[in-house]
């Protein structure tokens, strides 16, 4: 990076699964955001439940973040394994918190990856060093990195008096290890103290000893600040902010939508979004609220939810990896009978089982294409917690309004994020719920030939006669029919209503663009990378993203004409194929240059970014770029 | 179910094309008189089709159809029925639909007690797809479309609905339009899930099963009482035991008429008003979304404020 | 059509499902075949058990033929029905048989499409004829087509006489109406009663009777040939040829390459096939012979297939439509565990349940694409019924060596087709079974890195140690592994095995060129419309045509390298939305100027590709045109 | 099954990561310890997991193991035993696995008496997913990762596969590794479709059945046979009928034990040896299909004849 100046502060903790690395991070942001910062995390984990590693990136700024860091300034762990993944990444000069306990041979940490083990083994053996814990801290700190001991055992022992014994207090180290590295930063006390209210919100012992703990480690930690650290000292309060991920929006985004019903089969991480609305169906609403409901499999939560939508409810459901697969015929179905349908499609690593716990961007060509025939059908992707609200929200308006499934695209590294937005308003937004049948004679054919495709839709129960719908092809009234004019017509009735969306929604809903429109260097991004690029942008103002939010149908002619003759196009992706290139070249006259890749199912970060981009700008680039990051 | 417009016709215009002879004409007819006979609405009756010959029942009929995926039909009318809970909801099917392909829908349906009413049409073949086994034929039998004898056993689908909680549970035959009209009435108006088999004659593909076989075994049992009104587990499990002995009848002779009717299980609103209490009276189909300007009407200010930082 | 001579002659028969049309077709294409004659055919017939409309077109010549006519040079019928949709189709001279029967009105024919109906009615007012059958025959007789009228009754209740009586013989119609169009003909007798033994095997009085109403009717049928009718006199016989359809060519073609297990659902027009192999599990082999076992639905098939392969069987599926949606999930696993599965999958007309009797080629993109995540699969599309053959037996091939999953794509057009091949000759193929570990100590791991991606796959049971798949991001050793390099080197391993495979397929099996080398006028295309260009280039000798075998991987390379920089593009696809003009622009640099497309879901013939080219060729083609026929 | 190599040693030097604690570490213990007890080679041995903590069983074994796909384990399993019937395949997979998302499996898996073992964990939870309600959790339950109480109502595994058709048919504890391993054993060793319930304390998610509240509860019915040897139809309705009964029994007192186990109902190789003589000697997985030059050795010749024209 050639600008340290206005980098973001790095924070991570780490820790096994189960053990509270997701509460304490939150804590952490909390803090930090309410002292007016804003706030960028990510969320890495394993595929299992209690005992594997996880960890926790909490990005930290003056200015609005979309992408974390690769090299934390901060390391909080409480154990070896912590130590032994992350000791080699703390960036040179940054701090790395550990338990004061005897060193562990790397041999003894049993979910050690192989690989990793063997290569900081050979880390560890160039610098003559043991293959342990020790080594590595040892090796940190040749790299400049401030090693602190931290005796948590001891603090442990002193909460424990107050508060019921070792056994309760057990919990608290967690607080403590935060507590210590918001001292060592200056972060305020009063708003570390608020983020722990917060974050054990009614249960005000628990409040209580992990306010304690709070501030013995918050003293401890200004008492020990090695010269040089960053501050996070008090800054200006922003009001009206949230702190939240992926998931929690699109929630938020369908309750303001008005979802009626969303099915569910538990996938990770689809199943987050499912669980917060589970537990908030009764939020005050003028009138009715959300059913969810878990149901037996993939087949059925899409089928039900289609059954839902034809009755006029807004219905959807929310899936990942295997399910979107097993829901691809029910998309057909949607698809066929012109039923607004929703399907909220987290990301994550594949192909098959894959990596249910990591992020990528695999899924966007199956999406476009997913079910035998062709069918017309909206495929949006958010780039961050911002546009997961407001593609939520409009994504049943799309449906509605074409007539049509939507497959609104997020991925892992989306959902599992924590970012600061500007409180969400969905008073602002109009809701628009498409051609109705309103007619008491239903005089309309359900399927009715129009010039923009789109019929007046009956609704059972309604002012209308009764409609047939059918999964086979049919004439205007939805009866079968296979007389070869009726075929043609329908295909073309179907196809035209994507024209007709594709007129109708506004271009910036479309793309967005973001830096210097003049700028010859573009790059050319969807999902979650956007942010990272965003990030990118601080450092290359010679850079210029443009992030395509509709990905079908794919926005060709807008794209085209914001790009000049010279530019260089360069796609960004979290994937092995590239697959937004591979949109591009089927759909525009353009090709990418370069194409910018990382598959190992970790989020891209600016950081990784930059250099490649850089070395893009002075013509070192080659055509396909992988980014790599052995310690992630 | 509203009961204004009494005798409304449910026959459609559209001209069947089942085979001469088929017991789905009987079906229709059967189904047709019902609802007719429910005095329901036509515009409230949502009849859902499986795929298979069986699917096509609401073609044919004055109500709104929606003919779904082969296999499906159960989680489709599930929808409907969550999503606007005041329509009468019913789903015919073939039992390829309903217990090869839709079997885990067919077992998992069981688990929530939802006012819906399934007609499952038991030809042992697949109709439409050219005769191969249904998984109700059994083993050994040979239909007109298969090249060997069946090498998979049957499954029963009363058994199988009793055990997977279905809270009403009959069987008719196709060519008895009245009795069947009567039983599918009855399944209509129990409150919770009903299935209904129906043993349909597939004189194209199993030409074996005719009027005369039939006729010679299907019998109504006389003693046996379907009521469950109480919650005494001996009362229950004794009901039980009887029609697990019903259900294993099908050479000899063949019982039919209703063989459940449970009235102790609550239905699934119990449950579901424990999620949502707003359930049934706001349904999800019929409360506004939005304002006269759009607006949305859902408030989430108290939700985002949790967020707040 | 501007070179009448050569034309193919062309025979229709139609009647209601369930009536026996099918095998009147088979009856007159063997007799034809048997006379030394080539013969193609297109089936059309409803989703529907019986009674509704299906019909037969056999196109027959003295060479090689691979496409269907439009317009019949004659046409039998007995029923109104018949008349009624096929009158206005004659070729002008042509022949019309019908039943000497009193007209029936159109509204008096329950399941013509009110569409057609109101176009029949419009054409007979325009002439000031009856809305009738008899109208519509005399609006062929003025358009100069022979209209005979046929006393089927009378014919037999001579022929009950002699039989059983009245009902015994009533079948035989269909018998006497083909036999009066072979007299006609001037078709020799006795390859018209070969045919008939041939029709009936195993029945001794069916074949008497129906021989005997063979002589009757081609006996009248002599007598009353109109002038100028063609004739398809004796010719010389050729040795060694099939009359077949595609699903029995890849019946056979499974069978050769020694098909262990075929799992299946029924679905039309897929399980034409697994019934063919059903009936003949027995055939005399070496030892041992397949399973074909009907499964609960797609998803068990698929799994199940895989199941097995796994276990070193070679083991195949065979779908349609939804069915290639359900088994997407599967598909992935099996690329994922670099199983060689075979799906062979029979493209019917969609979205949904669709069209499910009808042809088209509307899967080709989500072939590609199916399935969450990146995975390397092949391909391949069959053109005639001697690909189907060729292609179903390489397809295990092509998976044991490559060990991943292969997609056949066969279209309704090509199985519901006859067409008379050279007999096939397995003996010639030389069986590649891939890399097998046969170490009795399983040294290499299941998913060892190589240079090509292709690892040693052991057998459970076989001599190695028990080996681990999984359908998680794995190791070389196959257990789950979330390690980021791990990741990173297993996605390139798989990808590797497309590369491999891309170079070891010979281009022969990528693509195949028909017509001059060095036209300019280029016509791409995949899958069963190759028969209708490889018709045309008789008629039309500027014109080349490519059909692309291998889709994926797309053989980018092969195909630039053959299309010189001012080859004009024509892609000609049975679909709407033209997915191999879609994959042309992905891949290549190239883009098709014109797209010819049909997607009434009736397959495209020589006879109405033929004025579309030469408008391209003149210059006067529109960048899309859609071929419609209103009376298919 | 090859009786070479006894006690081959199934353990595998990898590591679980299941919770401290979990039932399924006792399973996979039984489970080593049946495969070995039966003198089985690891080669000869596959098996396959579903999806969710339960299907990772394969991983910590040596023997084959596949991983396969939420809810499929029963296909693959029935393809590779058909495919090489020498093998000996297990199928272990979880409630969610076997009785949501591959109900239709369960249900039909038990039309074919195919010699296979499925082992059946049920914790009544989601445990990989985090703790949603299985179906084989009661209404009105409520565990630690749930928002509410389960609206659905729970399946019963043993009723079910006891109309599928399973011809064995046990319910195990996972505690109780001596007992649990000679169910398995017992399981292994039927000649056709085994279903074995194992009951798994999940004390992440469900900690209220824990070791305590199983221990109250579990019981030998004594005076249970579990035996069908005749094929009287009275023996079979009552055995059927006491099955039923036991398999009632999950509240106060849980029976364990074999419950089932037909000696009568032939198994699947009878069917399919009418539609594959060949089978089971000439496999689909082991006999050649080219010769030494690659031919085929399949002769489809006469088939061709029938073509030729
Ligand atoms: C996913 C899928 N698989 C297969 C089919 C083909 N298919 C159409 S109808 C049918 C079976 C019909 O049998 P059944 O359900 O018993 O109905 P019946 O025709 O006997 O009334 C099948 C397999 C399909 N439409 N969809
Ligand atoms: C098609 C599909 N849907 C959902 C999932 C996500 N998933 C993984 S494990 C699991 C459930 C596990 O529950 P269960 O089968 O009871 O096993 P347990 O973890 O309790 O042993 C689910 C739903 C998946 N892997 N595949
Ligand atoms: S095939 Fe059988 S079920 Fe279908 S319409 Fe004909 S008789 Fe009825
Ligand atoms: S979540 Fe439950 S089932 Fe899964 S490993 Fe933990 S204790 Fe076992
Ligand atoms: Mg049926
Ligand atoms: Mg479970």
């Amino acid at each position: 990076m050639n600008a340290p100046a206005p980098l973001p502060f790095a924070w991570r903790i780490g820790g096994p699964q189960g053990s509270g690395v997701l509460r304490m991070a939150l804590l952490f942001a909390r803090a930090c955001a309410r002292g007016g910062r804003e706030i960028y995390s990510r969320r890495e984990y394993h595929s299992n439940i209690v005992g594997r590693h996880s960890y926790f990136d909490v990005s930290v700024a003056g200015r609005p973040l979309f992408s974390h860091r690769e090299t934390p300034d901060l390391l909080v762990s409480f154990e070896a394994e912590t130590v032994a993944r992350h000791a080699l990444a703390v960036a040179s000069g940054g701090v790395l918190l550990h338990a004061d306990e005897p060193g562990v041979p790397l041999s003894a940490l049993r979910f050690l990856d192989p690989r990793l083990r063997e290569h900081l083994s050979a880390e560890l053996a160039a610098g003559d060093l043991p293959p342990s814990t020790d080594g590595l801290l040892e090796l940190a700190r040749r790299r400049g990195v401030h090693c602190l001991a931290l005796p948590y055992g001891d603090w442990l022992a002193r909460l424990a008096a107050g508060h019921g014994g070792r056994k309760a207090v057990a919990k608290t180290v967690n607080t403590l290890g935060v507590a210590v590295s918001a001292g060592l930063l200056d972060l305020p006390l009063e708003d570390l103290l608020w983020a722990v209210a917060q974050t054990f919100a009614g249960k005000p012992a628990v409040i209580e000893m992990n306010q304690d703990a709070a501030r013995l480690g918050w003293e401890a930690g200004r008492a020990d600040r090695p010269a040089g650290t960053a501050k996070l000292s008090a800054a200006k309060r922003k009001e009206g902010r949230l702190l939240l991920g992926g998931h929690e929006a699109v929630a938020l985004g369908k309750l303001a939508a008005g979802l009626g019903l969303q099915t569910y089969y538990p996938i990770s991480p689809a199943s987050d979004e499912s669980a917060f609305l589970e537990a908030h169906t009764r939020l005050p609403r003028s009138e009715g609220g959300p059913l969810v409901l878990q149901v037996e499999d993939e087949l059925a939560a899409v089928n039900m939810a289609a059954g839902g939508a034809l009755t006029g409810a807004r219905c959807a459901t929310a899936t990942s990896g295997p399910g979107l697969s097993l829901m691809t015929e029910g998309l057909g179905w949607a698809g066929m009978n012109e039923v607004p349908l929703v399907i909220t499609h987290y990301q994550r690593g594949g192909p098959s089982t894959g990596l249910p716990t990591r992020t990528d961007q695999g899924d966007l060509l199956f999406a476009i294409h997913a079910g035998h025939g062709e069918f017309p059908r909206l495929v949006l992707a958010s780039g961050d917690v911002n546009d997961a609200f407001d593609d939520a929200l409009r994504a049943f308006d799309h449906a509605e309004r074409f007539q049509l499934p939507v497959l609104h695209l997020l991925d892992r590294a989306l959902t599992g994020c924590l970012q600061t937005v500007p409180r969400f308003r969905p008073a602002r937004h109009r809701i628009e719920r498409g051609r109705l049948a309103t007619d008491a004679v239903g005089a309309v054919p359900r399927f009715a030939f129009t010039a923009d495709g789109i019929s007046p839709r009956p609704l059972p129960g309604g002012p209308g006669a009764p409609f047939w719908t059918t999964g086979v092809e049919h004439g205007e009234d939805g009866r079968v029919s296979e007389d070869p004019v009726i075929r043609e017509k329908m295909m073309e009735k179907r196809a035209r209503k994507l024209e007709t969306a594709a007129r109708a929604i506004p271009v910036a809903d479309k793309l967005a663009e973001f830096g210097d429109p003049q700028a010859r260097l573009v790059a050319l991004t969807w999902g979650s990378t956007t942010g990272a690029l965003r990030e990118a942008l601080h450092f290359l103002p010679e850079l210029r993203v443009i992030q395509i939010r509709l990905l079908w149908p794919f926005p060709a002619a807008e794209l085209e004409a914001r790009l000049p003759d010279d530019a260089l196009l360069v796609v960004v992706e979290n994937n092995y194929s590239g697959q937004l290139a591979e949109l591009l070249a089927a759909r525009t006259s353009r090709r990418a240059a370069h194409w910018v890749l990382k598959y190992s199912d970790r989020p891209i970060s600016a950081e990784a970014l930059l250099p490649v981009l850089e070395a893009i700008r002075d013509g070192r680039g080659e055509p396909r770029m992988v980014l790599r990051n052995p310690l992630e | 179910m509203t009961q204004t417009d009494p005798h409304a016709n449910f026959a459609a215009p559209e001209t069947p094309d089942w085979c001469r002879g088929c017991g789905d004409f009987g079906i229709l007819r059967a189904l047709e008189k019902a609802l007719s006979g429910l005095g329901l609405r036509p515009q409230e009756v949502v009849v859902f089709g499986g795929i298979g010959c069986s699917g096509k029942t609401p073609y044919y009929l004055a109500a709104n159809g929606i003919h779904t995926l082969h296999g499906r039909v159960l989680p489709f009318a599930t929808g409907a029925k969550l999503a606007n809970p005041a329509l009468t909801v019913i789903a015919a099917g073939g039992d390829g639909d309903g217990l090869s392909i839709g079997a885990g829908h067919f077992v998992n349906a069981g688990r929530r007690n939802l006012d819906l009413t399934y007609l499952f049409y038991n030809n042992e073949v697949y109709g439409l797809t050219k005769g191969q086994a249904a998984p109700t034929l059994p083993e050994g039998a040979q239909t007109r479309g298969m090249a060997a004898p069946n090498p998979q056993r049957a499954l029963d689908p009363i058994a199988l609905a009793l055990d997977a909680g279905y809270t009403w549970i009959g069987r008719g035959y196709a060519y008895a339009v009245g009795e069947l009209s009567e039983l599918i009435s009855r399944a209509i108006r129990h409150p919770g899930l009903a299935f209904l088999e129906i043993l349909q004659p597939c004189p194209h593909y199993h030409p074996d099963h005719d009027k005369a076989w039939f006729t010679q075994r299907l019998y109504t049992p006389v003693d046996h009482d379907p009521l469950l009104t109480t919650n005494d587990p001996a009362r229950r499990e004794a009901l039980h035991a009887a029609v697990q002995r019903l259900a294993g009848q099908r050479d000899e002779r063949i019982p039919v008429g209703v063989f459940l009717e449970d009235r102790v299980t609550p239905p699934f609103t119990t449950a579901l008003r424990r999620q949502q209490p707003a359930w049934p009276e706001k349904a999800p189909a019929t409360t506004p979304v939005a304002n006269g300007e759009g607006q949305p009407l859902a408030r989430i200010d108290a939700l985002l404020d949790r967020f707040a930082v």
